[in-house]
């Protein structure tokens, strides 16, 4: 006779309504086939409620802590927590998701009859990432990645018109899954090392145990990072992202990324910092290493691109090296602020790609936004602000989420990954700036007159997030500080 | 009567910014005139604020106008005394008359106001130089000044040459005052101020002699630029671009005689320097000498003039040099006296025969114009040294204290003698060559005597280098008695006492003028062929002289155009190829490192399996050896 | 002893299967070579007492993905030998550097440091404890580990979606 | 008599190995991912044998999690080469490099 | 008040911003209009700030506890005169942007954005607030160069951005570790100002800070060799650019020099005398040598630029009372007088549509006013006693001399070549005949431009002749610079040769 296992519904309420509600698109649309707003109605109601639910569940998370029992926060028998670590992640999450559809939405309509599999696939996707964030069982946390990863897999190929999709999505799909391998290897690999798959049980031996011949446990851990480090694009891993950037359908690819690196960092500073924080001496020139060599790499290589989506992917690249600088630092908050901040920009930053190239844009050679500012100023500032946020330069939220970073890296004792970020992120100044160059100073070429759609609400939103948080960080970097794991 | 003061300075100031805003609207000579009774009115202010002194005992006074720079206890102040006051009444008196001058000289010209307010800025700016409380205040002056010759000299912009020789005129003196300035600094190192009173009152206590000797150095080098000494002497010639009247006011009452007015003020400074007195008295010597023969060729009326003066000038730097300061301000008041008149005759000639000024093309000027040939003649004996004009008894003193100073100094005054002699020579040649002789001009020139507002300036001024010298005779030495507060930190160079030796150098440098007169007459009274031969006889010496020993062509070659050839090498090859070269040489590198680097993203899935699999042994290998 | 004996053959089998499927030229010997290897992996769990596993490794891999995979090579083409000439520069050499770096640093673990598989080995073996019947698997699959469980069913919804969507697009065409 | 773990262990990372390094050697994507298979089996093994050395039934549950994964991604896998295939007629992957730099 | 004098232009640049696009016409002078309010409130706090050492008008809000970074404001009298000059010259660049007429909306925008930034900058008394706006300012720049400016302008706009850019990436590093360093030594972390100067550092870790600000500063001045962005800038930009470049962007070096280096570094900046006087001394020759031979008048102004600029680090460097007062006040002349010389090339190109100097000649003849204010501004600039250059340079000379008497003499030599290269530029754009005829036909100064000049001009001459306003100002916070030296550090500064001060005092009276 198996016992009732525990079960806590608020734990997993925004996951599970991801789910009812990919399951609804995809039933809704055998039954019906609605016109696309239905499905929009749909996918809008379970987003808002899932946020909702979320932040119902910060607040408990919130609680929780203040009343310092841990008890609540952690559910299904430690699988998953409800740390606020994990609710920040998630609402993160759901944000990009919010925002990614809207970007993606002129794509999702021209999918047809299989847009709704593709919007129950981006739900199931942010619902797998959200369980993966909230991972406290390494297979668990497996699970929720191969859970998002897949779905962006199939995602990256949708746009069934263009080979370069094809490629995107076979590339992506390869070496994700020999990523996957590797990082499950790993986890096999510590598992044998400490007899653990928790993370916190993990935390707790290393703390209390000395292992005398832990080498099986570095290799895991090795094959951790670069499993990770695949899925946040850092150098040595990072060579899928440009191609999948380019190749996958313009809509989405701000989706995709964004929710990777989000799921992704956060994994890396649960399973680094958290679980085998004991370690750290051992991890930490690695990852520093690791963060150093994207910041450099994808900064150097951005700098030459002739495509705004591989420029942005290999920009991407040295994002990862500049959250690596937070890993190093150790700082919880830090690296939230700076996955918050960066992957709104991103999802704007494409949702302007998507409407200047078309939702399922052949190319975006940087050569198409000549004069962008004259076609049509208003899309032309928010790019600006957006790529200005991402270069990090000061009244942008990203200029606030570098100096975290930075600051705890400097702090964490790590003053020359310090000094290498400062230098990446002056050539990340020089590349971002071409572009703007060849928006405002150069001439127009064509004046087809650019209609927004959708995405005009994903770069207000983009944009005013950036300068908002760049002026007043207060109010979100309280809420990263306080969003501790346990 | 010093509260006053400042109106010295105000009144020619104002009448110039007035002339400046206002000029346009004047109608003719109006602006002139109110430009002349401004500097009258503060030669009148400076004789009433003078008067004390003439009792004699009076020792200066320094008024505070307002604070300038109190952190190197440089303020706007003025000091007042004797010698200032001295040098005040030469520059507003022969000002002045040089203003009226101009009135008849410039008439017609169609930016009239425009110059005249020049003039009274010009004024305005040595009184500043002359009157200032602190070194600072008359570096002020000046600069001014310098200021003022550049507007001048280049007043006539359109053609090419003025503009030209202003800017030569403005930074030779720049480079003058680049050794001034260095002084000041070690003046301000030395005593934490440049005001005269913290200076001068601690220099005997406070100054190591070699200090002395460096900063004395140095404002000669300032003075020689001022002043046209060797080797800065080579913008005044070019300064004849200038209208004449600016000429004038340069060489006779302003300009170059800040020089010996700086190094007479300061006094108590080369007091404690015999040896950079030597050095100014021998560069004072040279020059006159040097100058002098240069004089003895010229063609251009303005040019012998012009190099008259530096002479003459080396005759004062002589003077002071041999601490003999009152002879020296003595020989500056009496040669802005005949300076001037001789400037202004020349103006006249060369207004009178339409802009000409190659004295070969003149002769026989003394039937057309009468008055000017007579003042001039004045001049010409004064600055020849005969006696009883003004020329004689200066010039005489210098000689005299350079004699008895002694040792080196008795080498200088032979020399001072044998210039003397030039000197008298190359002025009686002019004089002849202009008003003597056969008329050589051309048809068009149709000479005529200059109207009366010229004229009259001439006759006073030549009434003056009359009678200016005996303000100061072995017999009368009143004007050193005057002199005496400003020099009462310094011991002076007297002539030796005695008849007998006064008779012997007088008789000495009176026989020097009268030889070279002599010769000047006789030779050029001559038909034109003769004394051409006379002149040929000397070449190639003749030649050398006429073109100045080639100094300009020298300066051009040896500095001009090496300094351009660096400034171009700095800018087109350093500045462009080496330092801006390197620095988008960085950008390209790091451009190129990325295009090194992209051929890593081949494309091939399996490349990147492999880029991956390496890293992660490596991470791996890493992390196992370190925890190891 | 058995244990012994059955781990030698299926290990050398496995292995076997495995380099086949690395060096086959034609993608059914490849097939049939994993195939191999999943037959010697599920034996060796059953060597160790994993015995559910072992029989889903042969029900759902063997049965299931193998034939998948068939199929799909079926489709793709039998007859598609892949020629073993290397077309990208240096692949082989720098896949050969790779394997070489990891069985040096295999032989230099082995010889310098005693190194541990399972650091957190217990020293005593209870066999009872690992007994992977049906029961001991199910207990904890359905109380710890139960939302695990449940996020697989994401995941098949996942791979039916994204099957259907991929495969969809012929009519998305006509 | 037992066989010691550490047999299984190396077993399986030889396995793994293999696998990888397969992956990186066929250009068929079918084979490719066979080989991922491979690794994830090598995967499996690690686990049970871990387990068992450590006296722990979760080593055996997790393997369930890993199939299925693998289940899964083959049949993503296999629908995106098929879609590739009807495309292109062809299975090699070295013919899909066009996005590089 | 000091945040309204920051928040108006922004303020500023909204409603400009909100005038409909089609109503071209109004928003040149809308935005003059509204840029005179903050110099109205900039004459304002000049009129009621007290001669004294310590901060006026501090406004702090914090702005995020944990990191203790704050909206921290203040003015003392090193940034008054800055904050005063920018205040002026940018409704008269505005002003003189008639030219402008394409995007001129977007324009003003930036420009006032860019008052906006340069004046928080010289009021920021939080480093990570000066920071954020030493960064903002290059955005606005970047564009009215990049959109505005010549045929290079991208070239040379990106280079702006990037060069400066980098400078201050170290000058963020080093600003890191300073707070770091003060969160170790005092337990709470702040980036005021006013709390790190008490930080004291180990000699090695001083130094390195000191360099990176050092460098920052240096390339923002330009100080040698890092120079050659600048020349390139200001070709290119337009004339309301190349104004508040040369004559408020760049004091930020210098400005940031004096206010950080020199307090925050007191023992580096000691060891670091002898290479940046060298820098310095370097940049005077250099850059007038430079200039003289340039074929563009705009370069050559710039080069100018170069060569002044490094009177202003030298006497930074000197430590001494004069040194600092000349370096303060030069900050502002600099200012005036170049920025009023790149009016004048601007209002000659919109006439000539050229900058080269072989192109012009004989202008005095057909616009006399112009070749005026040229001359004026020229002998400004070449520092003539009685107009405002002098003030500055000598007193930067004078006062050097007592601790750095070598360099003086070298840098003296730049007055020479000041009056070469620009009596000589002089002479070939204005004096001679006009022989080309498209010169012959220029329309000489329209009273509006006149109008624009003639207060730059009153200025130069009020602050050459009477300084006191000025100098009462600044004096007690360049004091309170060197005492913070002298006590934290064995430097003592020279007394230059004095018996009793009584003697001094005693002159004046």
């Amino acid at each position: 006779m198996i016992a009732t296992p525990e079960i806590s519904w608020i734990a997993i309420a925004p996951d599970l309504l991801l789910a009812l509600g990919a399951a609804a698109v995809l039933l809704v649309d055998v039954q019906w086939k609605p016109p696309a707003r239905v499905l929009a109605w749909v996918v809008g109601v379970t987003l808002v409620s899932a946020i909702g639910f979320a932040v119902l569940q910060w607040f408990q998370a919130h609680d929780a802590m203040a009343a310092g029992d841990s008890t609540t926060r952690i559910a299904f028998s430690g699988l998953i927590v409800m740390d606020g670590f994990a609710v920040f992640a998630r609402l993160a999450l759901l944000a990009a998701t919010a925002l990614g559809v809207m970007a993606g939405w002129r794509f999702v309509v021209s999918l047809g009859r299989r847009g709704a599999e593709a919007l129950a696939l981006i739900l199931l996707a942010t619902a797998g990432f959200s369980l993966m964030v909230a991972s406290n069982n390494l297979i668990m946390l497996f699970l929720g990645l191969e859970v998002g990863s897949i779905a962006l897999y199939v995602l990256a190929g949708l746009s069934r018109e263009r080979p370069e999709s094809d490629e995107a999505a076979i590339k992506y799909f390869l070496l994700g899954s020999f990523a996957s391998a590797m990082f499950v290897y790993g986890v096999a690999l510590i598992y044998a090392g400490t007899r653990q798959f928790e993370i916190l049980e993990i935390r707790g031996f290393l703390g209390n145990f000395i292992v005398t011949e832990p080498a099986v446990i570095y290799i895991g851990i090795g094959l951790v990072i670069a499993g990770l480090g695949f899925k946040v694009s850092a150098a040595p891993f990072h060579t899928w992202a440009p191609d999948v950037y380019q190749g996958a359908p313009a809509g989405l690819v701000g989706y995709m990324a964004a929710v990777a690196k989000v799921a992704g960092f956060a994994a890396i500073a649960r399973v680094l910092i958290t679980a085998l924080g004991d370690l750290d001496l051992t991890w930490l020139p690695v990852v520093a290493g690791i963060s150093a060599l994207s910041m450099l790499l994808g900064s150097v290589l951005a700098l030459v691109q002739g495509d705004l989506r591989r420029l942005l992917a290999y920009s991407g690249v040295a994002h990862a090296g500049f959250i690596m600088t937070g890993v190093v630092g150790g700082a919880f908050d830090a690296i939230l602020f700076y996955l918050a901040v960066y992957a709104i920009q991103l999802v704007g930053s494409f949702a302007v790609v998507a409407v200047v190239n078309g939702p399922d844009g052949a190319g975006s050679a940087i050569t198409d936004y000549r004069g962008l500012a004259r076609r049509s100023p208003m899309l032309a500032a928010s790019f600006t602000v957006l790529l200005l946020g991402m270069g990090g330069l000061p009244l942008t939220s990203g200029f606030i989420a570098k100096f975290g970073v930075f600051t705890e890296a400097w702090a964490g004792g790590y003053q020359w990954l310090v000094i290498v970020a400062v230098v990446a992120s002056v050539i990340a100044f020089a590349f971002y700036i071409r572009v703007i160059v060849v928006m405002y100073m150069d001439e127009s070429i064509d004046q087809v007159e650019l209609s927004l759609g959708p995405a005009r609400w994903v770069l207000a939103v983009a944009v005013g997030t950036t300068i908002v948080w760049g002026i007043f960080p207060t109010s979100l970097l309280e809420l990263a500080a306080d969003a501790l794991p346990l | 009567m010093t509260e006053f003061l400042w109106l010295v300075i105000a009144l020619p100031l104002g009448g110039a910014l007035l002339l400046h805003f206002f000029g346009r609207y004047l109608k003719g000579p109006l602006s002139g005139w109110l430009a002349s009774a401004a500097v009258a009115a503060s030669f009148v202010i400076g004789v009433v604020a003078a008067l004390p002194f003439f009792q004699g005992g009076e020792h200066g006074v320094t008024v505070l106008l307002w604070e300038w720079m109190p952190a190197i206890g440089a303020n706007l102040e003025l000091h007042w005394d004797p010698l200032a006051a001295l040098m005040t009444l030469v520059v507003t008196g022969v000002g002045s008359l040089i203003h009226i001058f101009a009135i008849g000289y410039m008439h017609g010209d169609d930016r009239f106001p425009r110059f005249f307010t020049y003039l009274n800025l010009f004024a305005a700016s040595m009184l500043t130089l002359v009157l200032a409380g602190n070194y600072a205040m008359l570096f002020l002056g000046w600069e001014l000044v310098g200021l003022c010759s550049y507007l001048l000299i280049g007043f006539w912009f359109t053609k090419p040459a003025p503009p030209a020789a202003a800017k030569k005129a403005f930074i030779v003196n720049r480079i003058g005052d680049f050794g001034f300035m260095i002084g000041l600094m070690l003046v301000f190192t030395a005593f934490g101020t440049l005001s005269y009173a913290g200076v001068f009152e601690r220099a005997g206590q406070q100054l190591t002699s070699g200090t002395a000797t460096a900063i004395g150095l140095l404002i000669l080098v300032g003075a020689a630029g001022k002043s046209a000494q060797i080797p800065l002497y080579v913008w005044l010639p070019d300064a004849m671009e200038g209208p004449t009247p600016v000429s004038a006011l340069i060489h006779a009452a302003t300009m170059v005689t800040a020089g010996v007015y700086v190094i007479a003020r300061s006094a108590a400074i080369y007091e404690l320097t015999p040896l950079a007195s030597t050095v100014v008295a021998t560069v004072g010597a040279l020059t006159a000498l040097w100058a002098a023969s240069i004089a003895i060729a010229q063609r251009d009326i303005k040019r012998v003039l012009a190099y008259s003066t530096i002479s003459q000038l080396g005759y004062m730097f002589l003077a002071v040099g041999a601490t003999a300061y009152v002879a020296g301000i003595f020989h500056l008041m009496t040669h802005a006296f005949f300076k001037a008149l001789l400037f202004l005759g020349a103006g006249s000639v060369i207004h009178a025969m339409g802009d000409e000024q190659d004295m070969h093309k003149m002769g026989g000027l003394r039937r057309k114009m009468p008055i000017t040939a007579a003042t001039m003649g004045v001049a010409t004996l004064a600055i020849a040294g005969l006696p009883p004009l003004a020329g004689f008894w200066s010039k005489d003193e210098i000689l005299a204290s350079s004699f008895a100073r002694g040792g080196w100094f008795s080498f200088l005054w032979i020399i001072g003698l044998i210039t003397a002699l030039l000197t008298a020579f190359y002025m009686s040649r002019q004089w002849v060559l202009v008003f003597l002789g056969e008329p050589r001009w051309e048809e068009s020139a149709h000479p005529h005597e200059s109207p009366r507002v010229m004229t009259i300036p001439l006759i006073v001024l030549a009434i003056l280098s009359v009678v200016g010298g005996l303000v100061n005779t072995p017999f009368r030495t009143s004007l050193e008695h005057f002199l005496e507060p400003s020099f009462e930190l310094v011991s002076l160079q007297h002539p030796d006492e005695g008849w007998l030796m006064f008779a012997l150098l007088a008789g000495l440098s009176v026989l020097a003028g009268l030889v070279g007169v002599g010769v000047g007459l006789l030779t050029y009274r001559r038909p034109l062929e003769r004394w051409r031969g006379f002149e040929e006889t000397f070449e190639p010496l003749w030649g050398i002289w006429e073109e100045a020993y080639r100094v300009d062509d020298m300066y051009g070659r040896v500095l001009v155009a090496p300094g351009k050839r660096t400034a171009e090498v700095a800018a087109f090859d350093v500045d462009a190829r080496l330092i801006d070269g390197s620095v988008n040489g960085i950008g390209r590198l790091v451009r190129s490192l990325g295009q090194w680097a992209r051929p890593l993203q081949t494309g091939f899935v399996r490349n990147y399996g492999v880029l991956f699999l390496g890293g992660t042994l490596i991470v791996v290998i890493w992390l196992v050896a370190g925890g190891a | 002893m058995v244990e012994a004996i059955l781990f030698v053959v299926m290990g050398i089998s496995a292995l076997a299967g495995a380099v086949t499927v690395v060096v086959a030229r034609n993608p059914i010997y490849s097939a049939m070579g994993l195939l191999g290897t999943l037959f010697s992996v599920a034996v060796l769990y059953v060597v160790q007492l994993a015995h559910l596993v072992a029989a889903v490794q042969v029900i759902v891999y063997a049965g299931a993905v193998m034939t998948l995979f068939l199929f799909v090579i079926m489709m793709v083409g039998v007859d598609k030998e892949e020629s073993r000439k290397e077309e990208l520069p240096l692949q082989r050499v720098m896949v050969g550097a790779l394997a070489g770096v990891v069985i040096v640093a295999a032989g230099v673990i082995t010889v310098v440091g005693d190194f541990d598989w399972v650091p957190a080995a217990a020293t005593t073996i209870i066999e009872d404890s690992t007994n992977g019947t049906v029961q001991a698997i199910a207990e904890p699959l359905f109380t710890d580990w139960v939302l695990a469980f449940e996020a697989t069913a994401l995941l098949l919804t996942i791979a039916a979606a994204g099957a259907i969507v991929l495969a969809q697009f012929k009519r998305q065409r006509s | 008599m037992i066989v010691p773990v550490d047999w299984y262990m190396a077993l399986a990372a030889a396995l793994f190995l293999i696998g990888a390094l397969g992956m990186l050697l066929r250009r068929n994507a079918l084979v490719m991912f066979m080989c991922i298979e491979l690794m994830l089996n090598a995967v499996n093994l690690t686990l049970i044998s871990a387990g068992r050395a450590m006296n722990d039934i979760n080593g055996q549950v997790a393997v369930f999690f890993i199939l299925v994964v693998a289940a899964a991604e083959v049949v993503v896998g296999l629908a995106i080469i098929v879609a590739i295939f009807r495309r292109r007629t062809s299975a090699s992957v070295d013919e899909l490099s066009e996005l590089k730099g | 008040m000091l945040t309204a004098l920051i928040v108006l232009p922004v303020a500023a640049a909204i409603v400009v911003a909100l005038v409909p696009g089609r109503r071209r016409e109004i928003h040149l002078p809308l935005g003059i209009a509204l840029s005179a309010t903050p110099l109205a409130l900039a004459g304002y706090l000049f009129w009621v700030f007290e001669p004294a050492a310590a901060y006026q008008q501090v406004e702090r809000a914090i702005w995020y506890e944990p990191w203790g970074i704050s909206w921290y404001i203040g003015v003392d009298g090193i940034s008054l005169p800055m904050v005063v000059l920018t205040a002026l010259l940018v409704p008269i660049s505005l002003a003189a942007s008639t030219s402008i007429t394409n995007r001129t909306k977007e324009f003003v925008v930036y420009t006032l954005l860019l008052e906006a930034g340069l004046i928080g900058a010289f009021l920021a008394l939080d480093l990570f607030l000066f920071f954020v706006f030493f960064e903002a300012i290059l955005i606005p720049m970047y564009f009215i160069i990049g959109i505005w400016g010549g045929e290079r302008r991208i070239y040379a706009a990106v280079k702006f951005f990037i060069y400066t850019a980098f400078g201050s990436a170290l000058m963020l590093a080093a600003i890191i570790a300073l707070a770091a360093s003060h969160t170790a030594e005092f337990g709470f972390t702040s980036f005021a100002l006013t709390d790190l100067v008490n930080a004291d550092l180990t000699t090695g870790a001083e130094r390195w800070l000191f360099a990176a600000f050092a460098i920052a500063f240096a390339i923002k001045v330009p100080l040698f060799p890092f120079h050659t962005w600048l020349p390139d800038a200001h070709v290119e930009a337009p004339t309301a650019g190349s104004v508040l470049l040369a004559a408020v962007l760049l004091k930020l070096g210098t400005y940031g020099l004096l206010r950080f280096n020199l307090s925050l570094f007191p023992d580096a900046s000691v060891d670091a005398v002898p290479i940046m006087a060298t820098l310095a001394v370097i940049g005077i020759i250099y850059g007038a040598v430079v200039a003289i031979v340039q074929p563009d008048l705009k370069k050559l102004v710039a080069y100018s630029s170069v060569s002044h600029l490094g009177f202003i680090v030298l006497g930074t460097f000197a430590l001494t009372s004069g040194g600092l007062q000349g370096a303060v006040i030069q900050n502002l002349n600099h200012g005036l007088t170049t920025g009023a010389l790149f009016l004048l090339v601007g209002m000659l190109y919109d006439r000539r549509h050229t900058k080269r100097i072989a192109d012009f000649g004989g202008l005095q003849k057909v616009m006399p006013i112009l070749a005026g204010f040229f001359l004026f501004m020229a002998f400004a600039s070449i520092g003539l006693p009685g107009l405002n250059g002098f003030v500055g340079e000598f007193l930067v000379l004078i006062g050097s001399f007592p601790t750095l008497p070598g360099f003086v003499i070298a840098a003296a030599t730049g007055v020479v070549l000041a009056a070469i290269y620009l009596l000589w530029a002089y002479e070939r754009v204005f004096t001679g005949v006009p022989d080309k005829e498209e010169n012959s036909i220029l329309t000489d100064l329209s009273p509006r431009e006149i109008g624009l000049l003639a207060p730059l001009a009153a200025l130069i001459v009020v602050i050459g002749l009477y300084p006191g306003f000025l100098l009462d100002r600044i004096t007690p916070s360049t004091e309170a610079v060197l005492d913070h030296i002298v006590d934290q550090t064995d430097f003592v500064i020279p007394e230059p040769g004095r018996v009793d001060d009584v003697l001094v005092a005693g002159d004046s009276s």
